[in-house]
């Protein structure tokens, strides 16, 4: 299965507006956090783990996807929330912990529920999958549409939850998708050293179900790999496991110094960055102008500045409306 | 206390009853967890569903409490109201994240953009030896932690009621259910548990309290099995004239602290009845909240009469030496009836 | 690896001498019980988990154990309790909740610990496992020798603490065997409900560790197999996964009316009771006369008696040692 | 209070020293957790420990709390002295059953025939905006359970001679320390935590609260972070001529329950400080404690300043609002000082 033109400029760009808003983010998440580190300080506080070198596995997937599938995901959420079309003015000022963020700032950047696309998210390591494995089961209940995606890193594939709802997607035949995000690290745990495959799509033979490994991190091989996936189970035939190899190029999170890297790693993976290869891959294929693939890149500017705008501009939460929305 | 048409349900039968009244009126509705289906659940609090509305909306599942709990938490999520169960409430320890990190904040983080109408319905307690993994009441756990509705029953009656109640909120509802109160003649049964239960639909309030015996000497707070010890423990102390008012908690979250402080302003004295292990739990809270609210109202110290700090041990000497009875609660109250 | 005589005749007693156990047990359970079935009566309060049909598993793999080696065994534990060698009067005691027992009946049955022999329960499904990885970490680190062998049910393949022990065990390349008894039930719901293959020997692709199916519930083939995998871990060759086909003779727990198991399925089963059939066996092999299994067979009925006699006998706890033995 | 040859070390590195040297004398000790190795954790407890004793005794783990947690309890049982790691409390969800059904019974289940020396420590607290998964404290959902013992430093001397302690302990100790108190920069650093910290190896008793400021007026009785906030309560209140006495209670398991007793014996007045949740917990215990041993003493109602019962919000402003701190221990005073 191959990308129609259309759906290649939809997945770069989504990338690019991913990038744009991570790398947004990383300059903004510093103010107030100098001369001293102090997570707790700036306009971002907390955690921040961004998704540099990840995008093509998000939109290589999403692009299968529309409004009523459901997508959950993990600590590391932006480019598949942005490529599942969360709404980006909410998902800024939600990590900016406004009043008019996705949660009214409750969540924060972990926590990123968009009900109106079916997106939800948890910290927890592989605690995304047994949600998205309920929301399949309840589309088939139901009888109605929708496939139900979980993504992970490589690192929760040795979490129990991993196990469990695999295998329970597979007795029940559920249409639901789990999709490894392998960045080779788990924090500083590299996968070698906490994981006895060497790829965990071999781990589908426990569950009897299809499964997958995606070297290059090469949109247009994750986008066919998937779409067969999300067919085979929008037709009733059940759940696949798809490993995607990627990268992270920044750091687990900020303020990460990544002394655990191997010297000169992270090198090689820049000048691997998926976004300008595939920006010479389509003009290459004469899929697009530099002209096309600049605009698009102008609009994705354009689109986080807003974002960044809007959300800097909205009110802060009372401090009240802590106590609210405990209960339905 | 016999009355026209009475029919009298045991809490197990009371359940199934809740649930399926439910499952006919909401298709959205559906029960799953471990030998709840062609086993009626090993508490009966099941049984006959699956005949009634077959293997698609009465669902056994692996043993994976976490896969089933979370997928539990994305149903209700997606539209469904999932009724799940989790056998004993002292495995909690495998799937507590799913419980505890999903089902009870996913409202919270999504800022009320989703519900979570689920039903987690769990056994507690001990009692007939079943050891240390397998006796807890763990009230306390539960309630201790935000973003869900925490009830037990004591009798079929609210234990219906609750039921319903829970499986038509919006948000999650822990159902904690007493083994020795389900009527399960294999597990010994607490007759008084066994009442009046009407066929009709019918919904009791999660967060109010019960009076269950009205009094003036002294209050005696329990939820659960402790409340029928607490009834016993007060026909004891009738016999020498002492009036004993009993509250069933039913609900520990929300608690109905008002209900409390109003019997213990009247009665002066507090004896809390808990299953559960002794400290940082239950019979804490109830005491705190009584003294933080009102220093005065106590004529005496306020006793609890609560599991030891210790695993519940298996032999029948040790095990009924640590649980609660009404001897322990009479003698808590001859401590402090001179004041 | 075929039995040595010895090795058969050794199997053939502890079969024996559990089921033994299990009859007497069932016998005494009832007391105390009649004319209504109350779990709380009796001199043998409680859950009652026996082990008759599945002895073969216990002895063809412990067949190869010292008491150096580790043991976890579940809710279901007797027969692999006696053949790893845990003393039997303190076993009958602790099960009769007596003040000899193993812990002085704080336990029960459930929860048999046997220091000397190295031997330990959990009655949370698949909970023995990482505590058995442990051990065999334990031994590697110290660079002693011992091996530990991890008993869960069929059921328990689907826990997520099954996954996630596999993996470390292979990650760290540990001398750890985990051995599934599959007798096809856990509790009511039947191994094809509940687990997305048909044979769990596949999943140790998921941990690149050998994997074997044995079919029969036959001791001298479960021996074979199970020889291998410990020699291997001894070797310093790491984990192995067996599942070993075998059957549930009693119910889940006594009282267990079984309702959910298709008509005639037991009586299938009883015709192909273990026991018996090595006995035949023994003697079609000219390994032994009637009159040597008659002694074995008598000599085991004497053990079990002595051990019930000494648990009547003994005393009851103090109620107060409820409080004692807490911590260390 | 400057002294002669001072040595200040921060929590996290009072942690790391009291292993190493544990670890040098006693081969029995290793390291496992997430992050422990290379990274030295994230909260810097096991920094340098890798470079000083290697892989073999210090182990990087998968993302597999149950399974290497219930390994740490199967060496301790074998012989070993694991120290493993759970790197925030609030992940206890996916592994609880390896801590509390194993760990924490395993010496009773075997009647004292098999010793669990383990120690797990794991990072506890918010207040820099991690949301509702990594900012809890959970102080009542560990110490409410039989079989652990529980502690929780409030600064680096304690640090180290608390975890001494907790390794040398044949029984399972959990070791919870406050992120704000490790003295990583990156999460602001509470300077009172990092104090004068002894080279040589010592213990500090687990059981044994301190009295982190003598007076006569009021008791605070706290844990962790919160004894800081007392301390400036403290000192707001002597400006206004008001003595408070500051209890550290150190350990949650055993709790020091004389030494709280005797403290509100003498001012008369009690209030609790905890960042973990408001019902079901810390705060209700250390209440009712007081009040059932004498009711006589307290002249004003006990106050408690907690989190309140809501996940903890991810906005700076409402995390904020909900977090204890010196003001609202002052304010809590005035409430009750008149009595
Ligand atoms: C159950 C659990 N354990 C540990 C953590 C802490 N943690 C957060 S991210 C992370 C690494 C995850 O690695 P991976 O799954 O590969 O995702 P990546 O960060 O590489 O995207 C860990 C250990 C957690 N959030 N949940
Ligand atoms: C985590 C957990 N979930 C559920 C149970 C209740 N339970 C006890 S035995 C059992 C069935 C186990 O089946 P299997 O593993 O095949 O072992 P078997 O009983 O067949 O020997 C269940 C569900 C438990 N003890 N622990
Ligand atoms: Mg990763
Ligand atoms: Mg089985």
């Amino acid at each position: 299965m191959q990308p129609s033109l259309e759906q290649k400029l939809w997945m770069f760009e989504h990338m690019v507006l991913s990038r744009c808003c991570e790398e947004a983010i990383a300059g903004i998440y510093f103010e107030g956090k100098q001369p001293v580190f102090n997570m707790a300080s700036g306009p971002i506080p907390g955690e921040m783990h961004l998704s540099d070198g990840q995008e093509p596995v998000a939109v290589g997937v999403c692009a299968h996807l529309d409004a009523d599938d459901i997508v959950t995901a993990t600590h590391r959420p932006h480019h598949q929330a942005i490529a599942k079309g969360v709404d980006l003015d909410k998902m800024m000022a939600e990590i900016f912990g406004k009043s008019t963020g996705l949660s009214g700032g409750r969540g924060g950047h972990m926590h990123l529920f968009d009900a109106d696309v079916n997106f939800a998210c948890s910290g927890i390591i592989a605690q995304g999958m047994g949600p998205a494995v309920g929301a399949a089961l309840s589309r088939k209940m139901q009888n109605k549409p929708g496939v139900a995606v979980s993504f992970i890193g490589e690192g929760a594939a040795n979490q129990g939850a991993f196990h469990e709802a695999l295998n329970l997607a597979a007795v029940w035949k559920l249409p639901f998708i789990c999709v490894i995000e392998d960045n080779a690290w788990g924090i500083s745990v590299a996968k070698g050293a906490s994981t006895a495959v060497e790829r965990n799509h071999v781990r589908a033979a426990s569950y009897d179900i299809p499964g997958h490994y995606i070297e290059g991190n090469d949109p247009y091989k994750i986008f066919a790999v998937a779409g067969e996936a999300i067919a085979r189970a929008r037709a009733g035939e059940g759940p696949t496991l798809i490993e995607a190899e990627t990268f992270r190029l920044a750091g687990h999170f900020m303020g990460d110094a990544e002394g655990y890297r191997p010297e000169g790693e992270k090198d090689g993976l820049f000048a691997r960055d998926p976004i300008p290869a595939m920006r010479a891959r389509l003009i290459a294929d004469g899929d697009a102008t530099d002209a096309d693939l600049d605009a698009i890149e102008t609009k994705a500017k354009e689109r986080v500045d807003a974002a960044i705008r809007f959300a800097r501009e909205s009110a802060d939460p009372q401090p009240e409306d802590a106590l609210t929305s405990v209960f339905a | 206390m016999t009355q026209t048409n009475e029919r009298k349900l045991t809490i197990a039968r009371a359940m199934a009853e809740a649930v399926a009244q439910e499952m006919r009126t909401d298709d959205r509705v559906f029960v799953m967890g471990e030998d709840i289906a062609a086993l009626g659940g090993v508490y009966g609090n099941t049984r006959g569903l699956l005949e009634e509305f077959g293997e698609e909306r009465i669902r056994d599942t692996p043993i994976s409490e976490t896969g089933f709990i979370g997928a539990a938490v994305g149903a209700a999520q997606d539209g469904m109201r999932p009724v799940v169960e989790l056998m004993f409430v002292d495995f909690f320890g495998v799937c507590f994240d799913a419980i505890y990190n999903l089902m009870a904040k996913n409202i919270y983080f999504s800022g009320g953009n989703v519900k979570v109408p689920m039903v987690l319905m769990t056994s507690t307690g001990g009692g007939y030896s079943d050891a240390g993994q397998h006796s807890q009441c763990l009230y306390g756990t539960f309630a201790h932690l935000p973003g869900m509705k925490v009830v037990t029953p004591s009798n079929a009656y609210d234990a219906k009621g609750l039921m319903t109640a829970a499986m038509r909120d919006d948000s999650p509802v822990v159902y904690m259910f007493h083994k020795s109160l389900q009527g399960m003649g294999w597990l010994g049964t607490e007759a008084g548990a066994t009442v009046h239960t009407p066929e009709e639909s019918y919904t009791v309030e999660i967060g109010k309290a019960a009076i269950a015996r009205q009094g003036k000497d002294v209050t005696i707070v329990s939820l659960g099995m402790g409340v029928h010890n607490a009834l016993k423990a007060a026909d004891k102390l009738s016999e020498s004239g002492v009036d004993a008012e009993v509250i069933d908690l039913r609900s520990l979250v929300p608690l109905d602290r008002d209900t409390i402080r109003a019997s213990v302003a009247k009665t002066g004295r507090l004896i809390v009845v808990d299953e559960d292990y002794h400290s940082y739990g239950v019979s804490g809270e109830i005491i705190a909240s009584v003294t933080e609210h009102n220093i005065s109202v106590l004529k005496a110290p306020p006793r609890r009469i609560t599991f030891p700090d210790v695993p519940i041990p298996f032999a029948r000497p040790m095990e009924q030496y640590c649980l609660p009875n009404p001897d322990k609660i009479v003698a808590a109250f001859e401590e402090i009836k001179a004041a």
